[in-house]
């Protein structure tokens, strides 16, 4: 009974204890060491970047798919102004207010249109997309006119004893700690857990749904246009397509936190573990130097046996 | 004349210049160049050619692989609209084909590799072998190494390229690196194009492994890759494809077809060059 | 001057007419009943004064004022206080974030939210009911239905920052609460009202409205009927007005007395063929989850002859966004359909008509979505669809919440003629008249299991001191 | 009144009829040809196919990520055994099973275990796709291993009168006919609606819910596979990633659809339409010449605008 419950709750969360243990057996030298664990992190950084603030829409049962997109047309955005010799300060706050923008573009959409999220965040995808192409002229933007302060930011990070912790990291850290007290410590996170929860009864308590449903986009718009930003940093340069990979990994990120949480709604601590187990899988598989297709394999299997655990026991009829 | 430009791969840097190259040519002959872009979808390269026969244009310049878009060669074909491809790949329903020689280009590269470290060590290999264009040049590189005893191929590794290649290259480079510690366990990092070569150089110079003498090679020579050469670091060779003579080369084999005349080379190749740090700024 | 004036209301859903040029006057301080059969309009009235739902036409005065009522938010400034038929809580949330919802989280620092004082507002909330069982800082999904009708009731009643509340609406919240939890519910209405404010009441509970209720207005058919003081009218009166005919019963008589074949034996019970058994309880012993036992595995039991009628009827009893008659043949679907494996809806609907019909169903077709029906309509689809495979044994969950008199006894009397035939009915229900009604013989239970079983034919009282485990079954005979 | 029940209903038609006469305007020889619509049912086939089987698992509010790494998969699992001297019947038989047990895998991952579709359906994703990886090596298999007759069947077609209608053409339509008949008008779709309406009124309704999931996950897998082996003839080649594009296009039918149903639930006609607009608007725009960036944005925006009739009128209060 008290082992189901914990399995239950925790099954993922075990799950993911396992596979670091098995890869530390494998890797002893490399894989549990500090150095290994805050490249990690670095890696994970834009994807932890996206994933919280994915959590933020997803907490009203919205989501989001044009963050991809976003993060790249963010990333072009601010190359441009660097070429056209911008200061840094000022290309990254403009990148930022498109991906503003951007979020309430969708905000208005799902909220005051009424569109469905997919829909309307499946153009946008295309829209923002096409925007990074046009903009751009379809070229990546590298080289000199990247200022070497930006793209030394990805590559320097806060001495802590003989550690130094990347930027990159500090950055995702930060924006996981201000989302967590927006939605577990706030009355606006509570309201969109109570939209999510019930969008009707919230509508019926008096909560402005519409407002809500436009701040909570665009704070994931702004996410992923911080996200576009580092990812720009960390290659020093800027490509139409780069950020396409982060939206199908946030939305399993988030779902895979899900299926830590009571009642299945997303946490964004939760969404945070859920990164980590696609980023240490690939991190570990690959220095086991697994071939690259058995890799995508395991990954998928292995994701499906974490997340067995707690899914067989909610299954069962309490 | 109106000239379609049909391919999946406009993202990708190469074949913006030889578009670009193309149009410069075509804009001098005052033809009306449509550029499409099916977005890595190459079925959609066979719609693609099918609107374009429905429009009746003059010529298509296609940059897919023609083995897989038959269904729409055919069709071209049977309207008698001539096909060309640039950075393609030969194919007897194509007028021409205008590339470079990747046989060549990875096996300059690959022994490039082998004769910097001397025949020995181990090699980490950025593959890409969906992309016929990309997987020979991975077939010779094998050969290449596979001849020197004394070079043992750590990894081959396919980065996941929906990002443009860099990121993802860098991620695994970097568990690779983790993995192997030692200081001289990778001797070099041969890369079938520039971005996982760059990945793989930012997660060195990250690793704090630059002195180690890791020899890092691509193919391409994009820009961003030839300022990386330039600064004499681990990333020490690419070849450059000459894209503009492609796309000139390509809009010059059209022009003499809508002039009447008949194109007996099944290809046409365009002269690579390699890069070094020697000339990199040219 | 009255508090609030509601007239010329009209409001016709697609061309269909609910409400036709409705009057009704509120004066502060009274307590007044808002009556009417099922698909009367009452809901659609309230949700008009909440702003949920638009109307066609409506002149709305408060203290004498023209006002418009555009969305909740405004209501809610205008002091409306609404509890709606359909419980809509947010489970995976808090008791007591449930309560304080509606107004601006308790807070420090002017950001953080203040746990410890949520917590303690929503339980002062909850004490106001006279409440102390429940834990604001549980989940509201492990509450019971009563426990979250209290939690909803509590959170009406906490007093909102800004604007005062004037007017309490409440649309049917005693149809899931026990006597006591409802009688600590009618002290709260005698405070409110002796504070000069009012309440406009729903239930289909008569008793309850002539004992509580000052005035009230009548719908029938979307008109208001009558209006007026409560103390002038008996019980028979009221009902008449609400049906348009006399209803003097409120239990159809036993047909033929249960047979002694037994139908259904387990679970500590046994039912003989015909008899109608009872399950009485506080809340929270344990009826639902025994008849869920009994039920078993749904597919299978469904083809045994056993139907079920489960408590919640929205959840767990209705695909709202699909037609009547699909929702009524569900169970039985390939009964009625061709060679097992194809669709043959205009038999489909036949059968659900007659169905419908013989539980007084109120719609413009079986077409019609279930979610465009009203709370007591929605209900009879459910017990349509339990009885449209002519079962053996029937599970009943409280199933006349929400129904009106005058359907309710249509639906005993379809109970009664099943059992006649032979139907064996096990009925749980917080409603102990109607247990005394309807019952052969009464389960009572105690802590998840049944503590004893007795004839029917006792008084209330005696019953209820049964469940509180007060009496002996010697002193209660 | 009646004209806003209307455009509610049928908003987004309108918006299609809108855009087809615009392109008939501007393309008056070309487009509205019956040629060039044989062309757009050919090109769009292997999307049909792909979202009418995913029409299947969304009317129970399910998913399925997979459909696109499946239709790699299965054509590639063809042409592998085409290499190996199969003849064609039996490879595109196994290669059917495949995509059969692939989504009957799906299926007992949500149905059986309670994976969230999401999670379950990505993972698979990556799974199928590293199979079709592992089992090419990584290649396009194309050129003389190919039968054929396996690669004419996409280039021929029945001649009716003096038109060629074109083989793909004809089994889309086959396979909209058959789920047609299997949501609409059996037994079995009219339970799998009542499951996507409430989940937990069809359980206790006696709706067998886990088996129902496993059979729909399967024909969701069959479709998917069936549209690989369409493509894979089309192309006359397979190569492990030549499906991806299919899924997001899928579900964006579908959905696109969903907005002309009454209750906003998926229904296969218009599904279909939903695929006709993304086509329609890709045939019009490409033969207008507009620049493939320009396409992308205005794809995203008209898409908007289609729908936009619909969703505003329904957001108003009734
Ligand atoms: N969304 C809707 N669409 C169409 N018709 C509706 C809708 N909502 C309510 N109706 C119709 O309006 C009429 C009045 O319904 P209402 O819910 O107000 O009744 P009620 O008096 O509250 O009944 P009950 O006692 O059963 O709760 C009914 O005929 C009902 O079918
Ligand atoms: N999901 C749940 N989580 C925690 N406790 C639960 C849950 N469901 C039911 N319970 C508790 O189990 C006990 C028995 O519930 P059950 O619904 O059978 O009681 P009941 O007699 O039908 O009560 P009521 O008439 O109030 O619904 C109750 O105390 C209830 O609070
Ligand atoms: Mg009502
Ligand atoms: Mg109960």
């Amino acid at each position: 009974m008290t082992i189901l419950t914990l399995l239950r709750r925790f099954g993922t969360l075990i799950g993911f204890v396992v596979i670091v243990c098995y890869f530390w057996a494998q890797l002893p030298d490399t894989f549990m060491t500090a150095r290994n664990w805050l490249n990690i992190t670095q890696q994970l950084s834009m994807l932890i970047v996206v994933a919280a603030g994915m959590t933020i829409v997803m907490v009203m049962n919205d989501f989001d798919l044009s963050v991809g997109s976003m993060a790249s047309l963010s990333g072009i955005v601010a190359a441009m102004l660097f070429s056209f010799g911008y200061p840094i300060w000022l290309a990254v706050g403009i990148a930022l207010l498109v991906g503003l923008l951007g979020g309430l573009f969708n905000g208005v959409l799902v909220g005051l249109i009424g569109i469905l999220p997919f829909v309307a965040t499946l153009a946008t995808l295309t829209m923002f997309s096409g925007a990074a192409f046009v903009v751009s002229g379809g070229k990546t933007i590298s080289g000199r006119v990247i200022p070497e302060a930006f793209g030394n930011f990805a590559r320097q990070g806060i001495e802590i004893g003989p550690l130094t912790v990347p930027n990159l990291t500090i950055v995702a850290l930060a924006v996981v700690a201000l989302v967590w007290v927006l939605l577990e410590q706030t009355t606006f996170g509570r309201r969109l857990y109570a939209i999510g929860g019930n969008l009707e009864a919230a509508h019926l308590s008096g909560v402005p749904v519409r407002r809500f449903k436009l701040i909570a986009f665009s704070l994931t718009g702004l996410s992923a246009a911080l996200a576009g930003l580092l990812y720009a940093s960390r290659v020093a340069s800027a490509n139409p397509t780069q950020g396409s990979g982060l939206m199908l990994n946030a939305i399993a990120a988030v779902f895979l936190g899900m299926t830590m949480s009571g009642q299945g709604e997303p946490r964004v601590l939760a969404t945070v573990l859920g990164v980590l187990i696609l980023g240490v899988l690939d991190n570990g598989l690959t220095q086991m130097a697994v071939d690259s297709y058995v890799r995508q394999i395991l990954v998928g299997a292995i994701i499906l046996i974490a997340v067995s655990f707690s899914s067989i026991s909610k299954a069962k009829r309490s | 004349a109106k000239v379609a430009v049909i391919t999946p791969y406009l993202a990708q840097p190469g074949t913006q210049f030889y578009v670009e190259a193309f149009q410069g040519v075509a804009g001098d002959k005052g033809w009306d160049v449509n550029v499409i872009d099916t977005q890595g979808d190459v079925a959609a390269v066979i719609s693609r050619i099918e609107d374009m026969v429905t429009q009746n244009v003059d010529a298509i310049v296609i940059n897919v692989d023609p083995a897989q878009v038959q269904a729409g060669l055919q069709v071209a074909a049977d309207a008698g609209i001539p096909v060309f491809g640039m950075d393609a790949g030969a194919d007897p329903l194509l007028v021409t084909n205008v590339t470079s020689n990747g046989y060549q280009m990875a096996a300059e590269t690959s022994t490039y590799v082998a004769d910097r470290i001397g025949g020995t060590g181990n090699v980490v290999m950025f593959i890409f072998d969906a992309f016929p264009p990309v997987q020979v040049r991975g077939v010779i590189a094998r050969a290449v190494f596979g001849n020197y005893p004394d070079i043992t191929i750590l990894d081959q590794v396919t980065p996941d390229v929906s990002d443009g290649g860099i990121a993802d290259s860098r991620a695994k480079m970097e568990a690779i690196l983790a993995a192997n510690p030692e200081p001289g366990s990778i001797a070099a990092v041969w890369a079938a194009w520039d971005q996982p070569a760059l990945g793989a150089l930012q997660a060195i110079a990250d690793a704090g492994r630059s002195d180690e003498g890791i020899v890092i090679t691509g193919i391409d020579a994009n820009p961003q890759a030839r300022d990386e050469i330039a600064k004499g670091g681990n990333f020490e060779a690419s070849v450059a494809q000459d894209f503009h003579g492609i796309g000139a080369a390509t809009a010059d084999a059209v022009a003499r077809v809508l002039d009447g005349e008949t194109i007996k080379q099944r290809v046409i190749y365009v002269p690579t060059k390699l890069i070094t740090v020697a000339n990199a700024g040219e | 001057m009255p508090l609030l004036e509601l007239s010329n209301v009209s409001k016709a859903y697609a061309g269909t007419p609910a409400l036709r040029q409705v009057d009704l006057k509120i004066e502060a301080g009274e307590v007044h009943a808002l009556m009417g059969e099922n698909g009367a309009g009452k809901s659609t009235l309230i949700k008009i004064l909440a702003g949920v739902v638009a109307p066609d036409s409506a002149t709305i005065r408060m203290d004498d004022r023209l006002v418009s009522i555009d969305d909740a938010a405004k209501a809610h400034r205008l002091g409306f206080r609404f509890i709606h038929q359909e419980l809509n809580v947010v489970p995976s949330l808090s008791v007591a974030e449930n309560i304080v919802m509606g107004q601006r989280y308790p807070r420090r620092a002017g950001i953080f939210v203040d746990w410890k004082k949520l917590n303690s507002v929503a339980a002062d909330a909850l004490r106001r009911l006279g409440v102390t069982h429940i834990d604001p800082r549980v989940k509201m999904a492990s509450l019971s239905t009563g426990d979250r009708m209290l939690a909803k009731i509590s959170a009406a009643l906490l007093s909102a920052d800004g604007a005062p509340a004037r007017l309490y609406v409440m649309d049917e919240p005693t149809a899931a609460l026990t006597r006591e939890e409802s009688e600590q519910l009618f002290r709260v209405l005698n405070e409110i009202r002796a504070a000069g404010n009012s309440v406009l009441y729903v239930s289909h509970r008569i008793d309850e409205v002539m004992a509580l209720c000052d005035r009230a207005t009548v719908l029938r058919d979307g008109q208001s009927i009558d209006s007026g003081m409560l103390s002038e009218i008996t019980h028979d009166d009221l009902v008449a007005m609400m049906t348009g005919r006399k209803v003097t019963e409120t239990y159809p008589a036993q047909v033929a007395p249960p047979s002694d074949e037994t139908a259904y034996e387990g679970h500590g019970l046994s039912v003989r063929k015909g008899e109608i058994l009872g399950l009485a309880g506080l809340s929270g012993s344990g009826q639902t989850e025994l008849l869920r036992r009994i039920f078993g595995r749904p597919a299978s039991a469904w083809r045994r002859g056993i139907a079920y009628v489960p408590k919640e009827r929205r959840s767990e009893g209705l695909v709202l966004t699909r037609p009547i008659f699909e929702n009524i043949t569900l169970p039985h679907l390939k009964t009625h359909s061709l060679g097992g494996a194809f669709l043959a809806p205009g038999r489909e609907r036949g059968f659900a008509t007659s169905m419908g019909d013989d539980v007084k169903l109120r719609a413009t077709s079986t077409r019609q979505l279930v979610q465009q029906l009203s709370g007591g309509n929605q209900q009879k689809v459910v017990f349509a669809k339990a009885l449209s495979g002519e079962p053996d044994l029937l599970l009943l969950d409280e199933p006349t919440r929400g129904v009106d008199v005058g359907a309710k006894y249509d639906i005993y009397s379809v109970i009664r003629e099943m059992t006649a035939k032979g139907m064996a009915v096990i009925l749980a229900s917080s409603d102990l008249p109607e247990l005394l009604g309807l019952c052969d013989r009464i389960a009572v239970m105690r802590n998840g299991s049944i503590s004893i079983i007795v004839e029917a034919g006792l008084s209330e009282d005696a019953l209820l001191n049964l469940c509180y485990g007060r009496a002996t079954h010697s002193e209660a005979a």
